[in-house]
């Protein structure tokens, strides 16, 4: 199987503290691959190296096959097959649809085909109704929601997905989590998800990575690490919700 | 100008103490531009215990500050005007200062031919046929009103795309003819001060025509409560005697070889 | 007192006359203003959103000078676009001195460093996350950029109409570049200082009026062009 | 062009000769553009602030005249202060006219809606959250306004150097109220004017620089203030 | 047993659309009462009434036994009495501490007093470490937590909070309910809380409404909704997680 991402020793720093210091990663293709951890263990700083949105102070980077260069063209190139829901979603002041739009717009779609998908998309999260609502009125949930059918409607290769149900109420949150299911399924989208959840996490994940304190402590198939972690502060993290 | 920060000092206590010492002169800028006022003001103040506020406008602007009492005394030159300022009650004590005279001058090509010459009739009368850039002040000021009469001389009415009117003070108007390479009437204090910097030369002078009277006048008392009329008084007796008259004739003569203005006061 | 209200009354007796040389003067004053409106908006947005953005040595130093240019005086300004254009002057020989041209570019000189400085901290006011979401959306980064100008709006509708105001209402530099020649360079604030110097106050005041009008219907534009493209006009409820 | 270097080096040596006149002139610009600049700033952060967050009716009507005012032309406010100045004006009785206090009136109106326009679109590029979280802290109302104002600080610095800046190069208003008398209104712009009236381009450029200085000085002063208060100074980071 | 707040025929719309139309709500001192129900259904709007955050359209409301007139001095009083950690928590620019003691400062306190409750607070939370960090550069979870111990640092009569453990991970998540139950139990502060997490809502609340379209479709002891819910609606809802 391919390896989307590949990270040797990358650290990160703000100031004095590391808040980053993953000495082996790799991702492949057409998985979920969950990342667990503590709040501050670095999992988002994590994720925005992979996205390119963050440059790594040390380290070896791979991404989608090629040895980040950090030059604009490429950044450009290796982020259009990568999407992100971000852990506190950001809406362009705007209507619902600009904000869908966003993303075929910049990649200068047919109006017909925005149109089109930018409804497709919304009416799988059951947001059409909103579409010309003024985005920034959105309710916590609804505006998750958004944020989803927005990463969505560019049809990405990667999707990165920061607790992107953690305003959604259950039932939602489910439908979304059959529907992440089924892109991963049907378009082999590779995702890289972060959640609080662990029944998502085991109900969606095919890997899990466990940071703590910025370090990797523990990876493997998300089964085995819940039903036998390795590490005792995994163990001991897994069982503070069970 | 070392003098004009101690003037007590200097007269010692011979120097007057004035109820009320702030003096407001309003002027036209060619008299505070030349450097006239610069000169001659400590000597006032170092022996009448006033101080003088120059305020520099046009002659227009200084009898309109007259008539609204912002003024105590002014120095000015529109004579017509400054007669009917006096005669609608604004004005007293009008006294004839000195005068100065204005010139034509224009760029050394000069294009319409009239150089040496020493008749302005004459010499607007081929501007205006040859149709040679001109600038006029178009302000309405002393200088602006002598060139209408001027041109009214010659029975012409100044239009055209060479006929500019710039609405400026002199030496605006001196830089401006400058860069056009036009003919301006100009006074000749504004000229000397500043021909150093420009290529205009003078063209026509003499002419009884540009002479150029200055006086002053005391703003009326009675048409407002706190004009300081003590103060305008002491200023028109002292710019009218004969130690001052013979200090206006000096000022210049070092710099200039001339002077810049000659004092009439009788 | 009464010198206003006669100011008032002159000012539309003045509209109403039709003055064509009135209307002249106010149209060139729109052409001038405008214009260096629009080239000092041109350059001056993409130069502060840069500084707010770009990280480079220098980048304090200039946006500090920069901040220090929205205070260059008028007469200066003025001035040094005079000696520049002047026939001894460097750009002598294209012999712009007292022509419009000569007046926009003095105005943009003035226009540049209020609309720059005052993008740069407008844009300075964002947030990482629109440029993430932006690139993260598949922005190029000159489409990323071109997101934040747009979140930064009220600060740079503002810096149009704060340099809006300053260009139409100039006359410093105006009066020394163009020289406010009659029918040629004269504008609305060269004119209002020439009949204060006639001592005509009541018509300087009628012309300011038809300035300050002016002024109005340009900030109304401009606002109603914001309007156009951002409908949301919420403010913050104080309850 | 050789003016310019000449201006410069006649600037240096004006700084360097300490010419009591000069120094004179500096402070009493000083002294009249910073008090301006204060009161302004005093009567128009609340101002704006208020017209950004307060709902009634005329409110619009109000900002847009205040948007509008920013391009007051200094001219005309200088001859507004006159004319109410003026002996014949209503508060002639106070022999204000020619007064440095007669200055900072003026500057004072030309400066507040600068500030009072561009605090109330600082003000309004802020969101519900600052308010609704100040006051279920517990702060009181103008607590909580307080705090709106602390975030906006990035639209409300730039407001005050853009005041700062347009008061401190303004000439048409203090030359108009305060005459430009040498000794007690004469300021730094009112310098250039007359210098360069006189013919003294270099001496005029040189007091220019002086001034540029000067703005530089007070510039960095109020970036200092606000770092001392808010020492992140993060941008977004375009990577 | 005292009620805190009571509404009758509590509207509120926007534009044409009514999110929020509760006919009858009590809320009892001392108890902590749970808010469900799906995302826009007007959770966080009838929060923000309690609070005192927004106005309603129509309808009866007395807070603290008052009837609410809405003049800024009554709702000082009474909001000195509240707080609330939102649904996004937003941080005024400054530290950490600016943050925890904005409350304390707002009511005058000593200054001794203000450091020694802010580092109680943050020590509780975990976040003594962050007490001079800028606030804005802390992760998700982090904010969360400072926003939880800026409104416990004014000791609250009342505290309202918006899906307060969100973004938390598992095991500060519990930590924290047990710290609500605690300040529940030793000081009677009464809690509204709305969330998303069943579980927790269990753990947590004596009394549950469940919202539906702006309608409370039905309330009442916590176990009894859960077990056995009287609204169709609701049973499905609550199936969802199940
Ligand atoms: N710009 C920054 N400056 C300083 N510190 C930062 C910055 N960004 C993040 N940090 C710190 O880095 C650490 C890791 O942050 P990160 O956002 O990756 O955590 P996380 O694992 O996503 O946590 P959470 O579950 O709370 O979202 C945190 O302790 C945070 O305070
Ligand atoms: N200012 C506003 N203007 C217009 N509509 C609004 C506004 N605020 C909220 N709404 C709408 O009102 C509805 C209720 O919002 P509310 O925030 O109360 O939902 P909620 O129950 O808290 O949902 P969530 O679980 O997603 O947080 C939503 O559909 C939202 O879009
Ligand atoms: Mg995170
Ligand atoms: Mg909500």
């Amino acid at each position: 199987m391919t390896v989307l991402f590949k990270l040797f020793d990358i650290t990160k720093s703000y100031g004095e503290r590391q808040v980053l210091n993953a000495e082996h990663l790799e991702i492949r293709a057409g998985n979920i691959h969950c990342l667990l951890g503590p709040n501050g263990s670095g999992k988002t700083t994590l994720l925005r190296v992979m996205a390119l949105l963050t440059t790594n102070d040390t380290g070896d980077l791979e991404v989608l096959g090629e040895q980040v260069s950090w030059q604009p063209s490429q950044l450009l190139l290796l982020r259009r097959q990568m999407a992100m829901v971000t852990q506190s979603s950001f809406m362009f002041e705007g209507s619902v649809f600009y904000n869908v739009a966003y993303g075929l717009k910049a990649r200068k779609k047919p109006k017909k085909e925005i149109q089109k998908r930018v409804q497709e998309s919304l009416e799988l999260l059951g947001m059409l109704d909103f579409i010309d609502a003024p985005a920034r009125y959105l309710s916590g949930g609804e505006t998750q929601k958004v944020a989803i059918a927005r990463a969505l409607a560019v049809r990405p290769r990667v999707l990165f997905l920061d607790e992107p149900t953690s305003n959604i109420d259950p039932s939602s949150s489910l439908e979304i989590e059959q529907y992440i299911k089924h892109i991963n399924q049907q378009y082999s989208t590779t995702i890289v998800l972060i959640t609080h959840n662990f029944f998502q996490a085991r109900r969606l994940a095919q890997q899990t990575s466990m940071l703590w304190d910025g370090h990797i402590i523990e990876q493997g198939p998300t089964r085995d690490m819940f039903h036998n972690p390795q590490d005792p502060r995994t163990r001991r993290f897994i069982k503070g919700e069970y | 100008q070392k003098e004009e920060a101690e003037p007590q000092q200097q007269a010692g206590d011979s120097v007057p103490t004035p109820e009320n010492p702030q003096l407001k002169l309003a002027t036209t800028t060619s008299t505070q531009d030349s450097g006239l006022l610069d000169e001659i003001i400590p000597d006032f103040e170092a022996k009448t215990g006033y101080k003088a506020e120059v305020i520099a406008v046009g002659s227009g602007a200084a009898m309109e500050m007259g008539e609204s009492g912002d003024a105590d005394v002014l120095l000015v030159h529109s004579r017509a005007a400054e007669d009917e300022f006096v005669a609608a009650g604004f004005g007293i004590d009008r006294h004839d200062v000195m005068y100065n005279d204005f010139l034509i001058i224009g760029p050394a090509a000069d294009p319409a031919g009239i150089k040496g010459g020493d008749d302005a009739v004459a010499a607007l009368t081929q501007i205006s046929d040859s149709k040679s850039v001109f600038l006029s002040r178009g302000d309405d000021s002393g200088t602006h009103k002598k060139e209408l009469s001027i041109w009214k001389a010659a029975e012409i009415e100044p239009t055209g795309d060479w006929y500019n009117s710039v609405g400026q003070g002199m030496a605006d108007t001196y830089r401006m003819a400058d860069e056009m390479q036009g003919y301006t009437l100009i006074d000749r204090a504004t000229y000397l001060a500043n021909k150093e910097n420009y290529s205009l030369e003078s063209i026509v002078e003499g002419d009884e025509l540009l002479f150029n009277p200055y006086g002053v006048i005391a703003v009326n008392p009675e048409k407002y409560p706190n004009i300081n009329y003590d103060g305008a008084t002491a200023f028109i007796q002292w710019i009218i005697s004969d130690e001052t008259q013979a200090l206006i004739a000096e000022f210049g003569k070092d710099q200039y070889g001339q002077s810049l203005f000659i004092p009439d006061a009788k | 007192m009464d010198v206003i209200g006669q100011g008032v009354k002159e000012g539309i007796l003045l509209i109403l006359s039709l003055d064509p040389e009135l209307i002249q003067v106010t149209l060139l004053s729109l052409q001038v203003s405008l214009t260096a409106l629009v080239a000092a908006g041109l350059l001056g947005i993409p130069a502060g959103t840069f500084l707010a953005l770009k990280n480079f040595t220098g980048r304090k130093l200039i946006l500090n000078i920069i901040y220090t240019l929205m205070g260059l005086p008028p007469v200066l300004a003025g001035l040094i676009v005079f000696l520049v254009l002047s026939n001894r002057g460097p750009l002598g020989e294209w012999q712009l001195l007292f022509t419009p041209s000569a007046m926009i570019i003095a105005q943009v000189l003035l226009g540049f460093p209020l609309v720059a400085g005052l993008s740069a901290r407008a844009v300075m006011s964002q947030r990482q996350e629109v440029y993430d979401t932006a690139v993260m959306l598949g922005a190029t980064r000159t489409q990323a950029v071109l997101s934040i100008i747009r979140e930064s709006r009220m600060g740079i509708i503002a810096a149009l109409t704060t340099a809006m105001g300053r260009l139409i209402a100039e006359v410093g530099a105006v009066m020394m570049v163009g020289g406010n020649i009659q029918g040629k360079t004269r504008v609305l604030t060269t004119s209002i200082v020439l009949e204060t110097r006639m001592g005509h106050d009541s018509r300087a005041l009628g012309i300011g009026i038809i300035l300050l009008i002016l002024a109005f219907m340009i900030m109304l534009l401009i606002l109603k062009l914001e309007k156009r493209s951002f409908k949301d006009d919420s403010t913050i409820q104080i309850v």
